[in-house]
């Protein structure tokens, strides 16, 4: 009547919408609509730190994580054990100098786009890696590549390299399609513009490829229906989304995600039934850094200020705030490397010992600035919490800690830059050795952080030269060991946690394998 | 120009009370009010603005704030094609709803307020025929176009489809009146509908009511504080003061022949000719008159809502 | 339009009164920006003597109340110059009014809008008093100015929503006087007020002005209100003046058409049952033309 | 000649009001009684933020109780991570977080009322120029402004304070430009100026009162939205630094141990009743303080 | 602080003078479109200056974007930073680096973003129409919802259910959102199980293809029925919590618009002409209030951006706000003059539909 004439609108609108599902037929928007009843879809929750998907661009966890379940490596990992080198697509044959090594392609892999794997393909994928100039390309310093064949390559060095088989494993050196690269701005040299192709696509070999990626929320995988390796990967659709710590509790708990990868240990508990979890310890190393430069800070250049930190720290009650699976960092290096330091030669908290070493360094209640990153979360341990409890404990000695937390990305500047008084940070291995741990001397890339430049610690820098020359495992455990106790004497360091690794599955996911590298090996996943 | 009464009684209100709830308790606004409107004729009512004028019109159409109570009797005539008188006072949603804009009209003082502005005046005009009469929309229209050509609106037919502020003051008071006119109702209540226009307009208005009065036999309640318009066109008039009475009779009487203080005073101070006065004086005379206390026209303080009784 | 402009100036220029102007106002126009820009006066002259009153009738919108806020200052002038005692009366800006141009002063329509809520209304008369003084006249008490409009002296410290809206406008008034103007410009200063309080509030403004030996422009669309006060009589309808002189002669005899128009409408209170004459579409055309007889009209027994 | 004296039945209104009064509030009916709750909480609020630091169970900073306490067992809301007392924090947070929201909605006040009454006052570019300003920020949503701000100047609650005083000045400017930019044109200001009295007169003596209501009535409204943007910013980051017992800050601590829903609930109820309890206040003041009933009507070109 | 409009109606703006009728307006020709014409210059205007204010902030941060976005190892290798630097653009004098963009902007390159490497504009692309989404809920819930309300609340006015409305509304006005997403989230994720976990869309669905960006809308052109109704409930929570506090605004502003209305004139006339309440309710009153009421949910709609940052945070929503945040803490200068840009535009847009609004439901701007 008065209002009639409205009402068409909305019932034009009501009869558009009807007949466009009628034409489309009403169909599902479910990936496995239709499937059988097994569950087909894993969705794994991480807190990503994702630059890229890119193997010769990607160097950070997340990276590693979705570039294993792309790319095929030449040499690989078994499950979790990082120690032991096995083939991959090639096999390896290294020579007693350890300075040539051949690698010859086994039987047949083909990429996604169905075209066969040859070693024209391994020596773009390498010889990108180091001429894109990437974060991964130190890897490969001084490594030349060779073609030898179709089905060899080989690897030389100038320096004897122990360490370039379990490099050799590291996602990051995935063998890419070259002929699809090329197509798409791909080079071997600065000039390489696949990096947009490689966010958008894969061009690999491995059980899955890449369906879409962004790198802010969510990283989706397929299964590659051309795979032809050895592990069938049970899910034929993996998303991996960028969830915060405890956001993924819920979601596991919820059932809205299979495996939650950052779960701190005070996380893990109460998880219930439904849900398992693989505790590892993990290698990163949680440190506090204090700057020697007195131009930076008078104070925290105080060797004896220095000391009275050091015992001021109650390491246990930071491990017991981090919960199970965290240990408290006996040295720089972590436990499951060689030439870790035994748990008796970590620092020890000692109160007296410290009022002491503060009364000698002259410290007359000055604030001192902590910096950090606020928004890093470590194996689900916060680095505020962190933070807070130091701050905590070095009050107890009458030591004033002003917080200044900021986002790693405005406090990355100023802790490469040296300039930090005392900073809160992590370490994690870029490959399975101690040697990656010299950084943490005089001047070397760690040492100039804390403004210690070389020949600032004499003692220090002659252990570290030692340790670098190498040598018999026995010889290298012993001379890492004393570095490290050292640097637990002068360094400006204080190892404060090695947290555990805790990946929360739900029962109903199989085969769950923490690897130091890549942390999980997607396609090994099983489901029941 | 004479006119003849029917005789017959279109508005009958006798002790009409209407207090306003306060808190300080009901304070009255309208205090035993009598007054007939004749059938065919214009009754003026006249008085100081708060006198309780335009209170009294809206309690003819059952429109009063919540915060007003109303006692007395309001008798709506019977209609003209027959039927029974209706007693407006306390009577149901229902009945209340069929009378106003069906039986009774009312026409307000200020045209550019009284018409919706952003809606055409078509719609305005049809609206309630179509409520009311059930007729359709092209119906509707063409009993609106027929309106305003009655009225005097230049060229109905665009008129329809144009919005208020396109018509000048005079053109929109005389569309207000077609729009009460619309469903034919017995009683045009108008309520100062000159006052807003500019003379010469208003000249051209009181002419269309008198006109409207005489061709279709309305009764019209004219509520005015100007005596010269009620003079003009008024046929009985009804003098009050502070929500009473004080005098009523029909125009020539009242006007020659005033018998109330309060009316010949009123009547003196219309303006005559020029003088020259001692200042002193005429502020004395201020002291003493006063302006008649405030008593609000409609909503008193803006604190109690527009509230229909019957609305729920 | 320009030829028209150029004739009503010439003509209304000839009806320069007797007694020496103490306010001159000389082919004032008044523009209004806008698309398109509105000429709202269009070449206005007139000239008012000490003690005289003039009235200013029109119908709405006619430019009445422009030409009044252009004489003092407050609306721009397009062009023309207005004088006080042969004194140019500035456009009031930013900067404070010279002494000498506090000798002319204006009451608004609206008695709500004209005083400042927050102070009592004897400081803000008070203000008055002070621009007096600050001419050299004689200081004054607020509460005296109370008692000359008519209200209760002992008032001063009260505030102005205590008054009911024809107090205000007194105490506006006050407040005008209290500055001993030279020149009164008044914008429909009754128009707000009730019907019993109009006239005598006129005629209080009357006589208090004359009895100040000041001028008075006293702006009204009410004839009848005008014909008791008003010495003197300016018709304006569209922006020019079109009929203008002694009061009494306009009103028995008016030349016009929109003057003869506009008192046909007036309709008369005498119980007779008169309807007033309204006009037709087709007069207002006439009411544009200039009629030169209807300007500068003389009292019976005055004259040249 | 007739004078009539008019009879006078009744006495005016100017005869039954008392002497001296200033414009009076009124209070709404039901309003005033939200508005004296509203008055209350907001006064025992600021109580515990003057008394907080004295009176508090434990040390709000002290980590020396057990971690992760549900409440009941020998503390009222609980612990946190770090074992402090969250009943303690909670209330220490209004020592944080009040007066810095009162100083920023002051400081509001004094930027936006001053640059808004040049602007409505003296017009042209002065007036050009704080409206483009004032446009410039407004197109920017508060918070995203803000965030870029803290972002910049990095996190801390004074910075937060300076990013929210750069977004919330405007509308204090917008408002008093509107209303002195009515006054300046009004019938009383006009009057004044004709007797001669000089600008900064007008702007102190017969502008200025006239727009502290309205002002005062935005201002009040405000506390209640500066307390939700400043704990807001600490929400994610950019305000308060740890430890500090901030409102926001606490809320954000929450997210990391979602199962301890009281570490995220108390602060969260801190924030809603100071909050709801200034907004009944500044409801009921403008119930009372109708700008409407300030702002002048009429004034300008008449035609 | 966001601009409540302060209900007063004092706030609005330059508008106030168009509700004032067409006196103002007076003259020939098409005075309206000259306006909206003159308020789209200006606009463009404005969003110069919004770039210019954005790029200044962002560079006045102390951190250095290559260290952000370069990983661990590339940012030691001078060559890298240099070649990073060069690629960006950043070895060029911050004059040139604007001149640059405004440059590039005028072709629709809004740059590459240093933290997901991805061009702006498709980052833009994804993320509008996820904030759009949860935005569009609330306000077109809130509009209904808050019309409603504030109806009621004037129409009962100093009544209960006034009252009632009057504690609702202020309540939904002083509730910060971000604790009351997480309190919805804890309540009806975590303990019910009622609504679905963050993110737009359960991960067992595949996002519609893409049209609109708005996966309920692309859903269903789809016809995709399960993956409409799985979109619809994610939207749940996010449009529940944005939409109380802009009812709560909204309620306030039009019952404030509807009083003014309802003493209005033409509304008694409406009444006394006999209209049923309903019509004269929803033909005169609301159309009356319409202009102010039109105003305000500008105002809401701009605040309502202002919600989802902390309310995107808290669901993990996608959205403008969250790439507002993370490019903010990067400090990825082409992502934050992106959403710099985005963001003015938006309320710019706003402003004017609103503006072009007044001329559709108001004949005296349309008709001046």
């Amino acid at each position: 009547m008065v209002h009639s004439r409205r009402k068409r609108p909305l019932a034009v609108g009501v009869a558009a919408i009807a007949l466009s599902m009628l034409a489309a037929g009403c169909s599902s928007g479910k990936s496995d609509s239709g499937a059988g009843a097994a569950p087909k879809t894993l969705v794994i929750d991480k807190a990503f730190d994702l630059k890229t998907a890119d193997p010769a661009r990607m160097f950070e966890p997340t990276g590693e994580l979705v570039d294993k379940a792309l790319y095929e490596t030449l040499l690989t990992f078994k499950g979790g054990d990082v120690s032991k080198v096995v083939p991959g697509v090639a096999t390896l044959d290294e020579s007693s100098d350890a300075k040539t090594f051949t690698l010859t392609l086994t039987g047949t892999h083909t990429f996604s786009d169905g075209t066969k794997m040859t070693a024209d393909d391994v020596v773009f994928s390498l010889q990108r890696v180091i001429g894109v100039k990437g974060n991964p390309s130190f890897l490969l310093d001084g490594v030349t590549v060779t073609k030898k064949d179709d089905k060899t390559v080989v690897l030389t060095t100038a320096t004897p390299t122990p360490a370039l088989p379990s490099i050799l494993a590291n996602p990051a050196l995935g063998i890419l399609n070259s002929k699809v690269l090329k197509a798409n701005g791909g080079s071997t040299d600065a000039k390489d513009g696949a990096e947009k192709y490689l966010n958008t696509h894969s061009a690999g070999s491995g059980p899955y490829v890449l369906e879409s990626l962004n790198l802010a929320s969510q990283v989706v995988l397929t299964k590659n229906a051309k795979y032809d390796g050895a592990a069938t990967p049970t899910y034929t659709r993996v998303v991996i989304r960028n969830v915060e710590g405890a956001t993924q509790k819920i979601n596991v708990q919820g059932g809205d995600a299979q495996i939650a990868l950052d779960l701190s240990g005070d996380q893990v508990n109460g998880l219930g039934s439904g849900v398992k979890v693989t505790s590892d310890p993990s290698a990163n190393v949680i440190f506090l850094m204090l700057n020697q430069s007195p131009a930076v800070s008078r104070i925290t250049s105080n060797p004896d200020f220095v000391k009275a930190v050091k015992a001021s720290i109650d390491y246990q009650d930071l491990v017991s705030m981090a919960g199970a699976g965290t240990s408290q960092a006996a040295g720089v290096v972590p436990s499951m490397f060689l030439g870790a330091l035994d748990k008796s030669d970590a620092l020890r908290t000692d109160p007296a010992a410290a009022k002491a070493a503060l009364a000698k360094s002259g410290y007359a209640g000055e604030k001192v600035t902590l910096s950090f990153p606020s928004d890093v979360t470590l194996n689900g341990i916060q680095f505020p919490t962190i933070a807070q409890r130091l701050q905590a404990q070095l009050k107890k000695t009458g030591i004033n800690v002003d917080l200044a937390p900021a986002p790693v990305a405005t406090e990355l500047d100023a802790y490469r830059g040296g300039k930090e008084t005392m900073g809160l940070w992590y370490w994690g291995p870029d490959y399975p050795d101690p040697s990656d741990y010299l950084v943490f001397t005089p001047g070397n890339v760690l040492g100039l952080r804390a403004g210690w430049p070389k020949g600032a610690d004499t003692t220090v820098s002659a252990l570290a030269t030692a340790a670098a020359a190498g040598g018999s495992d026995e010889e290298r455990t012993s001379q890492f060991q004393d570095l490290q106790r050292a640097l637990n004497n002068s360094g400006p360091f204080v190892p404060l946690l090695q947290p555990g690794n805790n990946i929360a599955a739900k029962s109903s996911v199989t085969g769950v394998v923490y690897n130091a590298v890549w942390t999980l090996d997607i396609a090994a996943l099983g489901g029941k | 120009m004479t006119r003849t009464p029917s005789g017959e009684v279109a508005l009958d209100i006798r002790d009409l009370r209407i207090d306003l709830a306060t808190a300080e308790g009901p304070r009255p606004i309208v205090n035993g009010l009598d007054l007939r409107v004749g059938r065919g004729s214009i009754h003026g009512l006249a008085g100081e603005s708060g006198s309780g004028k335009t209170i009294t019109a809206l309690a003819v159409l059952g429109l009063l704030p919540a915060s007003m109570s109303v006692s007395g009797s309001i008798v709506l005539g019977a209609a003209a094609a027959g039927g029974e008188p209706i007693e407006l006072v306390g009577s149901s949603a229902a009945v209340l709803g069929g009378v106003r804009g069906r039986r009774v009209a009312m026409v307000f003082q200020d045209p550019s307020t009284s018409l919706h502005p952003q809606l055409a005046v078509g719609r305005q005009l049809t609206d309630h025929v179509r409520h009311h009469l059930g007729l359709r929309e092209a119906e509707a229209r063409a009993r609106a176009a027929a309106l305003l050509t009655r009225v005097h609106v230049p060229d109905a037919e665009t008129a329809l489809g144009k919005y208020p502020h396109q018509f000048s003051g005079g053109q929109r008071q005389r569309i207000a009146i077609a729009v009460a006119l619309a469903c034919g109702p017995d009683v045009l209540l108008a309520d100062e509908p000159t006052t807003a226009l500019d003379v010469t307009v208003q000249a051209g208005v009181l002419q269309l009511l008198r006109e409207l009065v005489d061709d279709m036999g309305l009764s019209v309640l004219l509520v005015t504080h100007d005596l010269g318009v009620m003079s003009s066109v008024a046929d009985e008039v009804t003098v009050m003061r502070a929500g009473a009475v004080v005098e009523s009779g029909p125009r020539s009487q009242l006007f020659t022949a005033p018998r109330h203080e309060y009316t010949k005073s009123l009547l003196a101070a219309l303006p005559g000719s020029t003088f020259e006065e001692d200042p002193a004086e005429l502020a004395a005379e201020l002291v003493a008159g006063h302006e008649a206390p405030a008593v609000p026209t409609v909503l008193p303080d803006g604190n109690d809502a527009p509230q229909e009784r019957d609305d729920v | 339009m320009s030829e028209h402009t150029i004739s009503g100036r010439r003509l209304s220029g000839s009806a320069v009164p007797r007694p020496a102007g103490v306010l001159t106002v000389d082919d004032v126009v008044v523009d209004y920006r806008g698309r398109p820009p509105l000429r709202a006066v269009d070449g206005a002259s007139l000239a008012i003597g000490a003690g005289e009153v003039v009235a200013l009738v029109g119908e709405s919108g006619c430019g009445k109340s422009s030409l009044a806020r252009a004489i003092v200052g407050i609306e721009r002038r397009t062009s023309g110059t207005v004088r006080l005692a042969g004194e140019e009366v500035p456009v009031l800006g930013l900067r404070r009014r010279a002494a000498a141009m506090t000798g002319i002063q204006m009451v608004f329509q609206d008695p709500n809008s004209s005083l400042n809520p927050r102070r009592p209304v004897g400081d803000q008369i008070q203000d008055g008093v002070r621009a007096a003084v600050a001419r050299g006249e004689e200081p004054s008490e607020p509460h005296e100015w109370l008692m000359r409009v008519g209200l209760d002296p002992q008032a001063v410290r009260r505030y102005p929503h205590e008054f009911s809206g024809g107090q205000k406008q007194r105490i506006a008034i006050a407040r005008a006087l209290a500055a001993r103007p030279r020149m009164l410009v008044a914008d429909e200063p009754i128009s707000a007020l009730d019907a019993s309080t109009q006239t005598s509030v006129a005629a209080l403004m009357r006589s208090l002005v004359v009895d100040a030996a000041a001028g008075m422009l006293f702006i009204s669309h009410d004839l009848s209100v005008v014909r008791r006060i008003a010495d003197r009589t300016l018709v304006m309808y569209r922006g020019r003046i079109v009929e203008s002189g002694h009061t009494e002669t306009i009103w028995r005899d008016p030349l016009h058409p929109y003057t003869r128009a506009l008192l046909a409408a007036i309709p008369v209170p005498d119980g007779a049952g008169r309807l007033p004459l309204a006009p037709q579409e087709a007069d207002r055309d006439a009411w544009t033309e200039v009629v030169p007889a209807a300007l500068g009209r003389m009292a019976p027994g005055e004259g040249a | 000649m007739t004078r009539t004296v008019l009879p006078a039945t009744q006495p005016g209104p100017a005869a039954d009001l008392p002497g001296r009064r200033r414009p009076r509030m009124r209070l709404g009916r039901w309003s005033a009684p939200l508005g004296i709750v509203g008055a209350v909480v907001v006064l025992l609020w600021l109580v515990v933020a003057v008394v907080a630091p004295f009176v508090v169970p434990h040390d709000p900073l002290a980590q020396d109780l057990p971690r992760l306490q549900a409440p009941g067992s020998g503390t009222i809301f609980g612990t946190d991570a770090l074992g402090r007392d969250v009943f303690s924090r909670v209330l220490s947070g209004a020592t944080v977080t009040i007066p810095l929201a009162l100083l920023l909605v002051v400081m509001s006040v004094l930027i936006g009322a001053v640059l808004g009454a040049a602007s409505g006052f003296f017009g042209r570019w002065v007036d050009e120029l704080v409206m483009r300003v004032t446009d410039l920020v407004m197109a920017f949503p508060t918070v995203i402004l803000a965030m870029v701000i803290a972002a910049a100047l990095g996190a801390s609650l004074l910075n937060a304070v300076l990013a929210a005083l750069i977004v919330s000045w405007p509308s204090y400017a917008r408002l008093t430009r509107g209303l002195v930019l009515g006054l300046r044109t009004s019938n009383y200001v006009v009057s004044v100026k004709l007797l001669g009295f000089s600008s900064w007169r007008l702007l102190l003596r017969d502008i200025a009162p006239n727009v502290v209501g309205p002002i005062l009535v935005l201002a009040s409204l405000d506390i209640g939205t500066a307390i939700l943007l400043l704990s807001g910013l600490s929400f994610l980051g950019l305000g308060a630094k740890p430890p500090t017992a901030e409102w926001g800050s606490m809320v954000s601590d929450a997210v990391q141990n979602f199962d301890s829903w009281w570490l995220g609930l108390f602060p969260g109820l801190a924030i809603l009743t100071i909050v709801i309890a200034f907004n009944f206040v500044g409801d009921a003041l403008r119930d009372a303080l109708d700008p409407k009933s300030v702002t002048v009507r009429g004034g300008g070109a008449t035609l | 602080m966001t601009r409540t409009a302060g209900d007063t109606g004092t706030t609005a703006g330059p508008r106030r003078n168009m509700r004032r009728g067409p006196a103002r307006v007076r003259g020939t020709g098409h005075p309206f479109a000259r306006y909206v014409l003159r308020r789209v210059v200006t606009s463009l205007l404005l969003l110069v200056g919004v770039t210019l204010v954005t790029f200044v902030l962002t560079n006045l941060v102390p951190g250095d974007p290559v260290a952000a976005s370069l990983g661990q190892r590339a940012a030691e290798d001078p060559a890298i930073v240099a070649q990073f630097r060069a690629e960006y653009g950043l070895d060029k004098p911050l004059v040139v680096q604007y001149v640059t963009y405004l440059g590039n902007l005028l072709h629709g390159n809004l740059g590459t973003s240093t933290t997901t490497h991805n061009a702006v504009s498709s980052d833009l692309a994804a993320a509008v129409p996820a904030t759009l989404e949860i935005a569009l809920g609330a306000i077109v819930l809130s509009v209904l919802i808050g019309v409603l309300f504030g109806t009621l609340a004037a129409y009962r006015r100093g009544k209960t259910t006034d009252h009632v409305l009057r504690v609702v509304s202020l309540a939904g006005l002083s509730v910060p959102t971000f604790w009351l997403a997480l309190v919805l989230y804890y309540a009806f994720y975590f303990q019910l199980h009622i609504a679905p976990g963050s993110g737009r869309l359960s991960s067992d669905f595949n996002v519609p293809p893409t049209i609109t960006g708005l996966y309920t809308v692309d859903a269903l052109l789809a016809g995709q029925l399960d993956t409409f109704l799985d979109a619809l409930s994610h939207l749940f929570l996010p449009v529940l919590v944005l939409t109380l506090y802009t009812v709560g605004l909204l309620t306030r502003f039009v019952r404030t618009a509807v009083l003014e209305i309802l003493d209005q004139d033409y509304v008694r006339a409406a009444r006394a002409k006999g209209l049923p309440t309903r019509t004269v309710v929803r033909a005169y009153v609301l159309r009356g209030a319409s202009v102010p009421i039109l105003t305000v949910v500008g105002l809401a709609f701009g605040s309502l951006l202002s919600g989802t940052v902390l309310v995107e945070s808290v669901f993990s929503w996608p959205g403008i706000g969250s790439y507002a945040y993370q490019s903010a803490s990067h400090l990825d200068l082409p992502g934050v003059m992106g959403v710099g840009l985005v963001i003015g535009a938006t309320y710019l847009l706003v402003n004017l539909v609103v503006d072009i609004l007044y001329g559709v439901i108001d004949p005296r701007v349309r008709l001046a």
